[in-house]
């Protein structure tokens, strides 16, 4: 039994670290939080050319044919930078096309996704807040789609966008087809904007395997990786505020209250970890366990993120909730990672049903 | 115990529904004046009847009424309910006036009472800096005498408004030499003076209602001191707890707490409305009950008042528990409001939740984190209910408690 | 608006506290506790002496004819002392009676319950946690009654038994009848024991009118007043041990998280006593809010009491676990107060219900 | 990471099995004796094959084995599942005698290590003081030496099983003069010598776990001191974070949320079973997730002791985590005994909640309560976590954590 990280898995969420650090600063994530779009091209082919536009795609299509953890474990160091990309959508994308294409699908779009120089985006939610595959409504006819798709990020820079089906198939659209209409939504996450995107008779091509469940998994194991990564992230920023801000002549992180409000964020937070690897883990290894711990992973760690923000509001003080602060950019991606998908209560009542409740 | 009025108060009620059935909205050629003038001249109007700025005297302005809570509270409730203008709620009718009635010399009040309660005069609070958030008392914005002027140089943080004020008051340190509480004085500063620059402090809302001002050389006449130099601190606690502070919030929970209900009955959960769904019925009822302590605390509160009484701990308690209420329910809307969280907030700011919007509760979600927690405040009510509530010895050598109130 | 306690109604609280203080000191409280019986003779008569056998009765009957306010009242310094006393079930049997009986039957028990003479209890839970109004299964036959009751309080030195009926209808039985069989339970609360009370064709004799939600919310309001007493104490106790107890050399009380715990204790009790003033109040006096401000008193206060007495043993530390630690019996008396007439969660559903929602 | 076992490790599984099918129940005449002589023969049994006691060298009654903690899960895993007899777990063999490995001299360990995990000597631990509970090292109780013999006065407190044990290990102070941690050694004292006194202490639960023992001149040789004089502090810390503390609560969570999902499905709210409450499935389901979180962040801390390694600040969180999770299922199972709460408790004390009685429940609540949060336990941790975790400053002057650890 090895319950623990290799030497790979380690080294390449260090080199992603390093590559966030000095490719995406704070200076540089607020341009882009203040800017016009959340898409920055030199970015995203910086982390394509690292190998993350196709990370789990098998080698004969030119991806690193790695697993769900190590791109959980990619999604945590980008959540903690805050960093602004298509990676979830396209991650997600390219997943449902690898798990869900015949051969000819994937050898159509998976190479082109994998080294990044496409991408592809995921559109699963349906207005009213359905996003569980049981509520999805849209469908197919004679191999046109008509119908609106809610949230889904960076629409307008994505080639490929998959649409969840009724019944948990999925279906590829061209961005540029007929009939799709992309609407930007004022987003609160400035790092991962979302449009409406609408189709009218537009040409769709469908998966062979529907596996919009399978997707959706893998979709609550990323959310809930970027919220560990980003939870963390606001614990250290918050401690270290607390070493260095002094009131009362002594810095504030002696004081008992604040002592131990950094500590019960810590215990919200570093324990998930854990759960997390298991459940990215199981994705690929544990078919019993891997719908539920998805689940539970997504209800818990994004629950913890939210109130993580607001408790580093608390340690900060006003100037945490100024738009200058760097916390309020983590606090609107907590939001983000927590409604996406839908929020705690529905995964918890699923769990509660996959426990045999 | 009785929670009906007196007929002496019913009929004062009637008296002033009266008065707001002939006044309000204005009529003849008055109705015709802009909105901003039609304001002025109502309340002109209901403070020569009476019923505002009743605790200020006539020659400043006031209507100079004998202190009644009821009737004050009274007057508020009719007037909301007419959707009459009242009092002025800015800082300046709020904070200073108060302070100016009780510490200022009678040219100052003189000088700046009347304008500031009829609005023509607008004042910014400058208490607290970069470096002095919940230890107030370490400001270092500092003030030097030279001849019949004092030369301000520093800066202050978190003062709302300050970009449209006329006019600040702030406290300052005027003497270096000594204590940390003593050396610091009140002054009156005109905001449009030069060495003074204000820039405004965008929020996570995106709205910006506070600003940093800058003091460079900035400079405001020797008489804009109240209350002696060094006195600075007890002038800015003198009139903390007045009656305005008690009747003020009333009914803002309730209101609140209803606008939460509505939401339950609009969002869904699996497939139902939410407010059908066991736990957020569970959670509704914990925070109505909680809500109805408040409401019913406040009665207690307003009747030892009237009573000339202090109806004990609970009266240092209201801001606290104010706080966890709206961070309760600020969580539960936040369970409702689902997909919502994606969309930009619309910032209500601390006011009620008045249009209900899913992003208009995203905005309260925000503001309830910070404000009332953020700089250590509630830490802070939790020592000061420690110390002064139960009696609690102070920690020795240093206390979070030690500079704030 | 006058929403504060007059001078005799400070008076009667105060003439109560003293009356405990004397009779029913620590010591005392303990020997009761672990004796046999929680039924102490003198105490009760007592508080007869004191009017309070009969607090809310007529005049005409020998009461003080005085309000659910002033019941109230007396219910909170009684937790507050955690007094041993039959004094809960009395209560609510002669208020059954005073409010649901007609002439000859006010005439026939008042005089004696009003007095303290005779001693009556009131049964209202049916197993398997029955307690609510609308679940009451028990029902009189041509006068003759058989069925069981749980946790009745008092019932082996109780002359009468008040027994709640099918649609929230009251009958009298007197103990010695036959039929009634008392099975004592081995109870927590030591200080108001309690039995199960069977009866098998025991005749009763119906009140006229059917006033059993009515008597229930008396209920309601008599266990948050208790708790409310109780909860204020246990702040009492706690603050006073942190201010004597020394650790690390000063007093636990110094210490910012001890102060912030006991703060913390402190706004959850204080802000219910207006809650509590108001739902007696309403009780007689404003009929439109009186079963919802019942339920949401109980509700609200017996918890936070429950909350209180844990928060207390954290504050003594390992010796607030023990049976000699005072603590234990509050803790006790907390449970009983939550449970007795329903959960919370009860209570809050039903608030929800007569909220509209 | 692979959540298998290697090859090597499923053989070894298979071989304790075979041994246990092999060995228990004992068969034969074996099998008609006593059963603690039983349990006694079997446990040589498994010592001499290499399971039990495997830390212990064979010369003090171990079984010598080389240190494999996956081996040592297994071993419990497999002796759990067959109800076997596993290593005793009283504070003999749980605290001394790790401590005697490690700090004792040849004479201590010959004499105290083979009767202490046979069984045949056994221990209370002699650490907390009326006085001194959280602030262990203010402790008071006193030891000269006389002759060849400590002479003992004072009182400790908390000593669990006290009133049964043969002998006790202790703090006391020695060195008056020394400063509060380094006046401090460790005794072993054997407690039916003239001169202790020993008393229980009745628990809310009425059961009597713990003891209070009173010294009044109270004699043990001076050959009974582990470590130096004035070194009882680091003697007494040098086992804390042994690997028994790593495997030995594996399960127990688990356990606890699977008897309160029985709980929940028996429980009733509204005529229906409470597990179908929608405010119950979320409470439930959100502590399912918390108790995940600690299984597997156990495999992940087993893994990293295993390499040699330090799994980082989960390490030092999970004596917080299991109180909070404890307190969570507590409360939530209050929530569903509902009469349950007016019967006497049933205190299956610290354990897990074995038989799902109400009463049982009933008595997991009150326990819960206390010995993980009491005395400041809970305060102490959080220290430690923001101090040593995350490196907070220390406070100066005082710190309540200064004591503790």
């Amino acid at each position: 039994m090895n319950f623990s990280l290799s030497e790979e898995q380690k080294m390449l969420q260090e080199t992603v670290r390093g590559f966030v650090e000095n490719e995406c600063p704070l200076t540089r994530l607020r341009e882009i939080f203040d800017g016009e779009s959340d898409y920055d091209a030199a970015l995203w082919h910086g982390l394509a050319e690292m190998g993350l536009a196709g990370l789990t795609v098998p080698e004969q299509y030119g991806g690193a044919e790695m697993e769900m953890l190590e791109l959980a474990l990619v999604a945590e160091v980008l959540g903690a930078g805050a960093v602004p990309s298509p990676f979830l959508g396209h991650s997600l994308a390219t997943l449902a096309i690898q798990l869900g294409g015949d051969d000819a699908q994937k050898e159509r779009w998976l190479p082109d996704l994998a080294s990044g120089t496409g991408i592809a985006t995921i559109a699963m939610g349906e207005a009213g807040g359905c996003w569980d595959p049981s509520e999805w409504q849209l469908d197919i006819e004679d191999g046109r789609l008509t119908g609106a798709k809610t949230y889904v990020t960076s629409a307008e820079i994505s080639g490929w966008i998959v649409v969840s089906l009724v019944g948990g198939r999925l279906a590829v659209v061209a961005r540029e087809a007929n009939g799709v209409k992309i609407e930007p939504v004022d987003s609160a996450d400035r790092t991962r904007r979302s449009s409406r995107v609408s189709f009218e008779n537009t040409p769709a091509e469908v998966l062979v395997h529907p596996v919009g469940e399978r997707v959706r998994d893998a979709g609550l194991i990323l959310l809930a990786a970027d919220a560990l990564g980003g939870a963390w992230r606001l614990v250290e920023m918050s401690t270290d505020y607390a070493k260095t801000r002094e009131q009362f002549g002594r810095k504030i992180g002696e004081f008992q209250a604040v002592k131990h409000q950094l500590a019960n964020m810590a215990i919200q937070v570093e324990p998930g970890r854990a759960l997390l690897w298991y459940a990215a883990h199981a994705f690929d290894h544990i078919p019993a366990d891997a719908e539920h711990s998805a689940a539970m992973v997504k209800s818990h760690i994004t629950d913890r993120y939210t109130q993580v923000s607001r408790d580093a509001v608390e340690i900060y003080g006003g100037i945490g909730l100024t738009w200058e602060c760097e916390i309020h950019m983590w606090l609107k991606r907590a939001l983000f990672d927590r409604a996406w998908l839908g929020l705690p209560q529905l995964h918890r009542e699923r769990a509660a049903k996959l426990s045999g409740w | 115990m009785d929670l009906r009025y007196t007929p002496e108060y019913d009929e004062f009620r009637r008296e002033v529904r009266r008065f707001l059935e002939a006044n309000w909205p204005l009529t003849g050629a008055q109705a015709k004046l802009a909105e901003a003038e039609r304001i002025m001249v109502f309340r002109d109007l209901a403070t020569e009847q009476g019923y505002l700025y009743r605790s200020i005297p006539r020659q400043y302005g006031g209507s100079e009424q004998p202190q009644d809570i009821f009737k004050s509270k009274i007057i508020l409730e009719e007037f909301t309910q007419a959707g009459a203008p009242h009092e002025l709620s800015g800082q300046g009718a709020a904070m200073l006036v108060p302070t100016l009635l009780e510490c200022g010399n009678d040219a100052q009040k003189e000088q700046f009472i009347r304008p500031t309660i009829r609005g023509e005069m607008t004042w910014a609070q400058g208490y607290s800096e970069p470096g002095a958030g919940s230890d107030l008392a370490s400001l270092q914005t500092r003030a030097e005498l030279d001849g019949d002027e004092w030369v301000i140089n520093g800066q202050k943080i978190w003062t709302s408004g300050a970009d449209q004020a006329d006019m600040m008051f702030c406290l300052v340190r005027t003497e270096p030499d000594a204590g940390k509480h003593a050396g610091i004085s009140y002054l009156l500063v005109d905001l449009k003076v030069p060495g003074i620059r204000v820039r405004t402090l965008k929020q996570m809302t995106a709205t910006d209602e506070f600003c940093e001002v800058f003091f460079d050389d900035a400079r405001t006449p020797a008489a804009n001191i109240v209350g002696k130099r060094g006195e600075g601190w007890a002038v800015s606690k003198a009139t903390l707890m007045h009656e305005r502070a008690l009747i003020g919030d009333s009914g803002r929970m309730e209101r609140d707490l209803a606008q939460l209900v509505k939401l339950a009955r609009r969002a869904q959960i699996g497939g139902r409305p939410a407010i059908e769904d066991s736990s957020i019925r569970q959670r509704l009822a914990e925070i109505q009950a909680y809500v109805a302590t408040q409401t019913h605390s406040g009665s207690r509160m307003l009747t030892a008042t009237a009573h000339g009484e202090f109806a004990g701990i609970v009266m240092i308690m209201a801001k606290l528990t104010s706080t966890e209420m709206s961070h309760m329910m600020a969580k539960l809307a936040l369970d409702l409001i689902g997909d919502g969280a994606f969309e930009v907030p619309n910032p209500i700011a601390y006011s009620p939740v008045e249009d209900g919007t899913d992003a208009s509760w995203l905005g309260n979600w925000m503001w309830s984190l910070g404000i009332a927690t953020a700089g250590g405040t509630a830490n802070i009510q939790r020592n000061i209910i420690g110390e002064r509530g139960l009696g609690l010895p102070k920690q020795r050598v240093a206390n979070m408690g030690a500079g704030k109130g």
